[in-house]
């Protein structure tokens, strides 16, 4: 049960991206579209995923002196792997996604993880914590994206990043009332204040709703 | 073959100069400026919670 | 000569690397509290980018592209640029405890700002040479550095004034940073 | 401390020598088809280059000295595809060029171009194309004319790829020159020596000498800096006109001072020009010249030097 708890609350309470502020750089810099933002998700879930059960599986040989720049090492790797991946077999997303996929290795996010989690737990749940918090990242991910991508220019639309086949496209704001300002870096750092604002709003005021049930 | 030598040379380097780095201890009046690192995220900062190695070699 | 300047200006004020590239934002948030620091920091990235730049250029050109090693980029330039941050850490603080004091207690924080790599990767990725990689390795970080003191001076006002509860701390940095970046958006025409 | 170091070091070292390992087998299985891949977006423009031609597989450049050459890919049974970038008026142009097995120019696909609409972008008129198609890889290459920047650019860029191709065939090219030939002249319309249009500004006789029979004068003559410009300053084209006053016959003409728009009234110091004059008759007064296109100005100044030399 607690398990599920942790699980649960990585996607609302302690997101890693709005209430935790882990690795900003990648979140504002791809969440133009809402397929950059799913492919930038996979990419960080499965690089999470298994830097967790690796960094978990070497925890008891890894000297705790140089843990860091074992982890540094480990984590790089595994990006440029998915990097090669993704070049390989997703043509479209690498040319979208392009510099940022090797900046992964940089997100705080996958050190943290290694270094609070990883590197103090058995493989399993360490392979739970890192879907979880990879989910988590991806759904912040997704939020940020999808308004963005509405706002800016009123369609949201998705397409499979393999074959690059679109998948559903609807118009939700008509042309002539869209805002392009929010496909601007401009745009990216308003809306995520608001999307953090509005979270921390919801926080308080939930733990508010306890305190007078109690 | 030549690649992973060069490799494994620069990890290597990698792992001594940051034994020796941290063996280092911080100049005299310098450890204030810890508490001006609040709200970043970095964990391999050396001035993060988490990085408590510092600590155990002053002990 | 021309195109330098250019790309000089360009670098620092129109594709500023924190509020058009998103990149260095985690000192930027966590560190631009004190205009003092937000100095030192910008110091310690100049240094360790443009260190950092020459080490992984030189790598590349000589060592990687030469014996169809390409794909170990991200990994050595990672190892280059932890290393080059612990082996300048080290030093200062053993021979200048004052430099250590204004710029070397930043230095721990450099290692994974993603400024620093992804200057590297795109020194190479651009196709640079060594004259263009120089300078652009200096424009980035003192287009960091400018950015995060303006932002520093703007935030220890913020301080004094009332920010929404739900906005203080982050939230209201981040607003900051969006009519900074709108400001910013104004230079596009310069070049 | 100095074994603990030590046992780090060969930790880490092993780790990355791991690592690296991973790396070169994600790579061995990645590279080919990341190659296949860039070969599939570049086939477009290839197949446009060798239509008919499926098979292409990457060349490596090892000796391109220039380093305009970005990639090149050999067309099976056919030639060689080159893509080249070079530094156009202000932004760099991207195109790709095939050479055909048997050494002639096949075709000239231009990929990215932003120099000035409606000059550099010249160079992807028919005009420059049929210039540049069809010829050999030992043939030289003529930049255009008014368009001398971007398509002396794209002509640096092709002699690149020739260059490279010549290299690798064994063809001897002798050690043809990076740059582009001279443009052969275009000329405009015909205007006769004793017009109107050489009526309305006389010429000025600076200097007169006599070697028998031929006389040689020095003549300076109103250009487009004086008539139409007409800043402070502003100074007229001085010609030497040499005469045989007993054949009543022009010998030679040439520019001694240019005073007009550098790059485009200097176009007229060009051989074919001058060849126009050579034995004109000066007591016919129907003789004529052709102008040359974008230096109409500065060719009617020649043609009233010339005017003023022989005298009414």
């Amino acid at each position: 049960m607690n398990k599920l708890d942790n699980f649960k609350a990585g996607f609302i309470k302690e997101n890693p991206v709005f209430a935790l502020y882990l690795g900003l750089c990648s979140v504002l810099a791809i969440s133009t579209t809402l397929n950059n933002a799913v492919g930038m998700g996979v990419a960080v879930i499965i690089v999470l995923t298994v830097s967790n059960v690796i960094i978990s599986a070497i925890r008891k040989v890894t000297p705790s002196e140089i843990r860091i720049p074992v982890y540094i090492v480990v984590i790089a790797t595994l990006v440029k792997i998915v990097e090669m991946l993704i070049q390989a077999y997703a043509t479209d997303l690498y040319g979208t996604l392009g510099i940022f996929i090797p900046l992964i290795v940089v997100n705080c996010i996958i050190l943290g993880r290694a270094e609070a989690f990883a590197s103090k737990n058995n493989m399993l749940d360490s392979l739970i914590d890192g879907i979880g918090m990879g989910l988590g990242y991806t759904f912040g991910l997704i939020i940020l994206s999808a308004t963005r991508q509405i706002l800016a220019t009123g369609i949201l639309n998705f397409s499979n990043p393999f074959t690059s086949e679109m998948m559903f496209e609807v118009r939700l704001i008509p042309a002539d009332y869209v805002i392009s300002l929010f496909s601007t870096p401009a745009g990216a750092f308003l809306t995520f204040a608001m999307i953090a604002g509005a979270l921390e709003a919801y926080k308080s005021k939930a733990s508010k709703k306890v305190k007078e049930v109690k | 073959m030549p690649g992973l030598l060069f490799l494994a040379a620069m990890g290597g380097l990698y792992a001594a100069l940051y034994y020796f780095n941290h063996k280092t201890p911080i100049p005299a009046g310098c450890e204030v400026e810890e508490v001006s690192c609040h709200g970043c995220s970095i964990s391999s900062c050396g001035k993060h919670p988490s990085q408590n190695y510092t600590l155990e070699v002053k002990q | 000569m021309a195109e330098l300047f250019t790309l000089f200006i360009t670098a620092v004020l129109i594709n500023n690397i924190v509020l058009t590239r998103f990149l260095g934002l985690c000192p930027f948030m966590g560190v631009s509290r004190k205009t003092s620091s937000a100095l030192g920091m910008g110091g310690a990235v100049t240094f360790v980018i443009f260190g950092a730049s020459m080490f992984t250029y030189a790598l590349y050109h000589l060592v990687l592209n030469k014996y169809g090693l390409q794909y170990m980029d991200l990994i050595t330039f990672i190892l280059v640029i932890a290393s080059f941050v612990q082996f300048t850490e080290m030093i200062i603080k053993k021979y200048s405890p004052a430099l250590y004091k204004s710029l070397g207690v930043f230095l721990p924080l450099i290692t994974t700002n993603c400024a620093v790599l992804y200057v590297a990767l795109d020194n190479i990725k651009q196709g640079f040479d060594l004259i263009e990689t120089i300078v652009y390795s200096l424009a980035v970080p003192i287009g960091f550095t400018l950015v995060l003191y303006l932002f520093s001076a703007i935030r220890e006002r913020l301080d004094l004034s009332d920010v929404p509860a739900p906005f203080k701390g982050n939230a209201i940095a981040m607003v900051v940073a969006a009519i900074m970046a709108l400001a910013f958006g104004g230079l596009a025409g310069l070049v | 401390m100095f074994k603990k170091a030590l046992h780090f070091t060969v930790f880490l070292a092993l780790l990355s020598g791991l690592a690296g390992g991973a790396l070169a087998y994600v790579n061995s299985i990645t590279a080919p088809i990341i190659n296949e891949n860039a070969i599939a977006a570049e086939k477009v423009n290839l197949v446009k280059l060798f239509p008919g031609t499926s098979e292409f597989a990457p060349l490596e450049i090892t000796n391109d000295e220039t380093g305009f050459i970005q990639s090149a890919y050999t067309a099976k049974d056919a030639g060689i595809a080159y893509k080249v970038q070079v530094m156009g008026y202000a932004n760099p142009i991207v195109f790709m060029v095939g050479i055909s097995n048997d050494g002639k120019i096949v075709g000239l696909e231009i990929l990215d171009l932003r120099d000035t609409a409606g000059i550099g972008t010249r160079v992807e008129d028919p005009e420059f194309k049929d210039n540049v198609v069809g010829k050999t890889t030992t043939d030289p290459l003529a930049a255009l004319s008014g368009a001398t920047v971007t398509s002396g650019a794209v002509i640096r860029g092709i002699n690149a790829a020739k260059a490279h191709f010549n290299d690798s065939k064994g063809i001897d090219d002798g050690g043809g020159s990076d740059d582009p030939v001279t443009p052969p002249l275009v000329f405009g319309d015909p205007v006769g020596i004793f017009s109107n249009a050489t009526a309305s500004a006389p010429a000025e006789i600076l200097e007169e000498t006599t070697d028998g029979d031929v006389t040689t004068y020095l003549v300076a003559s109103k250009g487009y800096a004086v008539l139409e410009g007409g800043y402070e300053g502003a100074k007229p084209n001085v010609f030497k006109i040499v005469i045989n006053t007993a054949e009543k016959k022009v010998v030679s003409m040439e520019l001694v001072e240019f005073n007009d728009t550098t790059g485009l009234g200097d176009k007229i110091d060009h051989e074919d020009f001058w060849a126009q004059f050579e034995g004109l008759a000066t007591d016919d007064d129907s003789i004529e010249i052709d102008v040359v296109s974008g230096a109409t100005v500065t060719a009617i100044s020649a043609a009233r030097a010339l005017r003023g030399a022989i005298g009414e």
